[in-house]
């Protein structure tokens, strides 16, 4: 950046304001320290299952950004505790789900841990079998069309999950009715322990576009203004009814694929250390110290209020109340 | 009220449906300017649109996927397989997703979807053109299963689908399409999800049945009611969640049950039925709890003299009905 | 022979198997180097190598369709699926191609295939990674269906399942992999597909049940054992087909049945064993065919409150039997 | 051609004999009349049904003759009937396969016409659902790579059938394992009544190839001879170890979907029309006679030859034993 004072800094540039860029890193910020809470608690034994967002976080709040939580809808996938947030979801929401409360608004504690949604916040209900959401995002993009309105629905994923036929099918239907919908492929190089030369063999799963009839683009999941950026483009296609962008965002994934996973069978701590030099927290606060816009007080002001509100929630959600268990027969129908 | 046939019905359904609500479309392969392979929706597209009646790509799980997608933002979407053995590409959609939606979401996120599809054996078509897949799907709460018999409770039932806050699979037994014509109400006509109905009364057997079967038992009855052979004929008309009140009341009725499906026996809807009426009204039994159905073979041969061997028909129904009145 | 863990005895068969057999190999996601989730392969990639050991791309239609195009070619594939919830991707291989193959081809294309998942709850597995699957299957001709109870019968019930020439599920309780342990044969045992087993002899009532709710039942019956009330459990072991003989048998033994399954109740694989009593035992019983199961919802929710409000446990097969027992 | 007649014909230098392409040239021809045979029984009342391979024989007996049935294995779609004869079935065993008797090699009666498979011929057994046979294809490579032997396995399928997820996933894997396979689209440009433009927005399916790694070729399905040559070098390269690839042939379906269908609901006499004037039976006939291979009374010969089987195979089948009606219940399991 040095020498470059002069020009347009790159957010400026894009359109981001000041106060944008700072509410993203504060985002980013959120649910990483969210998500190492919940590793706290689950090795304290009081969560039994945690699913990361770590490493991760750059490129979902580069791509959330993007979007306009109040019109355009999300349909994410486990490890989008940063979408989650992007799109309103609090952290007291958030604890409340780890613990499965009756309060929790994802699903009133009967999902897993990172199986989020909740409509007011325009995130549709995560389940655990892969992709199947893809299609869900075609569809809801599909009643934006029928109905003419503008709104744009992003669905994520991983890069594993790709491989599902249920990504082909939702990314053919959507070129076939030119449909206002975003691929994101957060691909993190692993579906659990099997890395991505056992997944795939082409170059790009950005490359599978081509096959759909629709622009693929491959991102640095860690540079979230280029994150931003593309997802902004896509967007903006979307809305003109130009028709779906499948994104892939090249991630590394920082923590083990769960609380129940150990890493070390199948990946070297040489490799994960070298992803972590390049994790997107420290690149974009980087960019941020260098823009004049955070230093470390700043930066302390921040992670002090989240920490804050982290802690309050989980006092919260601790001692919240439980759905009473014969609740487990409600909303089988709707009668 | 005019006479219709059971195809003319679902379609008459259809237009009713869409006319009164935007909200509802129809979705499917070839069921655009083609009309589907059996015309269910012919005339539908030029009345509603390519949108409103959308040809789809040949991918049923993205069908479903994308019509549960759609149903989330409120939409009624009406999606079309073209055989119901073309449902099994489809399955994860449909019992991870659509019928536990509500339920995972705490109520919040619903599914609003029809899935309609012709099932059914006898008309030569083999192995992948005649199962039913009723069994398949009616052990998964969240999901309902409807099967009418009649052309009024095809028109009456569908309409009851398509309102429906929950998913609802909607099978159609193909043989019926161009066989079965009854009185038919115009306009708004709905008949509820979960009822059974009593085709005929009887004193000496209990006939528990639906689809095709209906009609063949109701013609077996006729001609045993000559020999002073008298049934009741229960017509399930929704799988599932099963009408237990009717059947345990018919089964009572008269201590001596058979049930009959096309379907093979072994897990078949015929089961819970039969477990049902020995968990609720064993002492009300004169006879063991008998069940009619297709062998237990993978799916009907397409050589004639085999797919008669595997299909019902109302001599051997006539047989299973007499052997139960002798008991 | 030596006292091994239910997961261990599984982990046996495979080493055993392909040791024996070079047909014989092993793909699923994370089975390599990962060992599996549950740790089931862990070892054989190192023994085996990567290709008999085969990490596969996450798309279970894929894996299964693989392994019936490998297994036409005259290998023995074992398919894992990760967790048995994810199975449902793959229904449409498993029904309309592995069940079919030897049907539709009249006995010249086969399909000698194992698919093993992991199923059952009460492991804060939630909606998909609690549930039970077999009542989705065991309807299906064709397919072949093992829930093995025991250390030593997973093991050679395993071995069955990959020497038989059809498709089997093999479907293992989650929560026995590291709670049940016993005596289990070193090297060659074979446990025949198709027969159950009575666990204890009684002559009160009788439970007919299968995989970790064997366990339970033994336990209660102990207890029962005091209070004079004595129980005949059977332990199915294969699912599909069913040991007819062996359940009407039991049935008659004592003519008080109640059947035990974790899977919700209705279409459970109790339906068919109770319609099989209620068509061919009737007039053998004292009291109605009663069926104790999982609550008639989509499945086990998270919150442990839920969780154990939905899964049976000791106590309430305690109650069940009791019941049974004074009726 | 005129003007090229010291250069080496097309066939030479791809090193076909002369006898060859004749032999394929009565192939395409045995499958046209054949073809011709059924609906003019199905339209006599005497066979249920028909679906047919006429305008696709170009594009399947080109790609069967780059195979050696005697190793290779083929997983081919009820339309190849071309391919079904090119690996070894007679008329005759075509005739009892759609009269559905006992002696039909394919499936003694049980399926529909159009469901072959023979182990003998090395064909595997077709069902309807589509797709499913793609990654059986890929399972029959696989037992080629890990057999070490050199087979190849083809499997063909429509254009709308690779909308299926069946097709993304068992491409996928064979892209990772570097599979001998062949993936043969015949894309005929309607999936029943649904045309191109409303099934996909790519602009060739070979185009999916670049997502699964590995290589994807059109080819004009009407041309036999460019056809064999694709098709041989994707042969080649599967058999020297390289993976895969997927054909595009583009060809027209000329007659209804099935007997079932009437096709003038969704598209015009003059389209068709202008196929047929395409059609590879024309067109490959064409270059054998200007290569002084085929002429009037050759081409008699030929076709008085196949009727004279095909009339034959008919009386047969028209009286042969059906399977006893309580075979219903063979052959369920292997006991
Ligand atoms: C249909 C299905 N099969 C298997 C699983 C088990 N599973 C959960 S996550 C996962 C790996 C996912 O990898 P990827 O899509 O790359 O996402 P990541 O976890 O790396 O973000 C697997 C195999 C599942 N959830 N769904
Ligand atoms: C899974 C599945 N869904 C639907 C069908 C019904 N069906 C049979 S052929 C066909 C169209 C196939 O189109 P394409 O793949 O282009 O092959 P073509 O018939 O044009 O050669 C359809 C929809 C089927 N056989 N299988
Ligand atoms: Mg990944
Ligand atoms: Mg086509």
């Amino acid at each position: 950046m040095k020498g470059e004072i002069n020009v347009l800094s790159k957010h400026h540039q894009l359109g981001l304001t000041d106060d944008q860029v700072i509410a993203m890193y504060e985002k980013m910020l959120e649910a990483r320290l969210i998500d190492e809470r919940l590793w706290l608690l689950n090795r304290a034994g009081k969560l039994p299952f945690v699913v990361s967002c770590q490493g991760q976080e750059g490129a979902q709040i580069g791509a959330a950004f993007a979007m306009d939580p109040t019109i355009d809808y999300a349909a994410p996938y486990y490890r989008d505790l940063g979408t989650i947030l992007a799109f309103g979801q609090t952290p007291k929401d958030i604890m409340l789900h780890m613990y499965a409360r009756a309060e929790d608004p994802n699903s009133g504690g009967r999902q897993m841990p990172g199986h989020y949604g909740s409509k007011k916040h325009h995130l549709m209900s995560i389940s655990s079998p892969v992709s199947t959401q893809i299609p869900h995002a075609v569809g809801m993009a599909l009643a934006a069309k029928m109905r003419k309105e503008t709104f744009v629905t992003y669905v994520s994923f991983g890069e594993g999950s790709s491989n599902q036929g249920d990504f082909h099918e939702g990314c053919n239907f959507a070129g076939v009715h030119k449909l206002p919908v975003i691929f994101f492929c957060e691909n993190n190089q692993y579906a659990i322990s099997v890395p991505l030369a056992k997944q795939v063999a082409c170059e790009h799963i950005a490359d599978r576009a081509l096959g759909y009839g629709f622009p693929g683009v491959v991102v640095d999941g860690n540079d979230v203004l280029e994150v931003y950026r593309v997802t902004k483009e896509a967007v903006d296609r979307a809305r003109r009814g130009d028709g779906p962008t499948l994104i892939e965002a090249l991630t590394y994934r920082l923590t083990p694929h769960s609380s129940d996973d150990d890493d070390r069978a199948y990946r070297s701590k040489e490799e994960v250390d070298e992803a972590k030099a390049k994790d997107a927290m420290i690149v974009f606060k980087d960019y941020l110290v260098k823009q004049g816009l955070l230093d470390e007080s700043k930066e302390k002001t921040i992670r002090d209020r989240l920490m804050q509100a982290i802690n309050e929630a989980t006092d919260y959600a601790q001692t919240a109340q439980d759905p009473p268990p014969e609740s487990t027969l409600d909303y089988v129908y709707a009668n | 009220m005019a006479v219709k046939l059971f195809i003319d019905a679902i379609r008459d359904a259809l237009f009713h449906a869409m006319r009164e609500d935007e909200q509802v479309f129809v979705l499917g392969e070839d069921v655009g300017v083609r009309g589907g392979v059996f015309r269910v929706t012919q005339g539908l597209i030029e009345e509603f649109g390519e949108q409103r009646v959308m040809d789809t790509p040949l991918a049923e799980s993205g069908i479903v996927g994308v019509a549960i997608g759609a149903a989330a933002m409120g939409f009624k979407p009406v999606a079309e397989i073209q055989f119901v053995d073309f449902i099994l590409p489809a399955v994860n959609q449909i019992i991870s997703e659509a019928a536990k939606m509500r339920y995972r979401s705490n109520n919040d996120w619903t599914c609003p979807l029809v899935i309609r599809a012709p099932f059914g054996g006898g008309v030569h078509g083999a192995l992948y053109h005649s199962q039913s897949l009723e069994a398949l799907f009616y052990h998964v709460p969240g999901l309902k299963i409807v099967i009418p018999s009649t052309a009024a409770d095809a028109k009456g039932l569908l309409l009851a689908a398509i309102r429906d806050p929950d998913p609802v699979l909607f099978f159609e037994h193909k043989g019926m399409y161009r066989l079965i014509r009854d009185e038919v109400p115009d306009g708004e006509h709905i008949v509820p999800i979960g009822k059974a109905t009593l085709r005929k009364t009887g004193d000496d057997i209990t006939v528990i049945t639906y689809g095709l079967m209906v009609h063949y038992a109701l013609e077996v009855a006729t001609k045993l009611e000559q020999e002073g052979i008298h049934a009741h004929i229960l017509d399930l008309r929704t799988i599932a969640p099963l009408d237990r009140e009717a059947i345990i009341e018919a089964a009572r009725h008269t201590g001596k049950v058979l049930i009959v499906h096309e379907d093979n026996k072994t897990g078949g809807v015929g089961a819970e039925i039969a477990a049902m009426i020995a968990e609720e009204a064993l002492f009300d039994l004169d006879a063991p709890i008998m069940r009619l159905a297709g062998p237990d073979v993978p799916a009907m041969p397409y050589n004639a003299g085999m797919e008669k061997f595997y299909m019902l028909n109302p001599q051997k129904i006539e047989d299973a009905m007499r052997n139960l009145a002798r008991f």
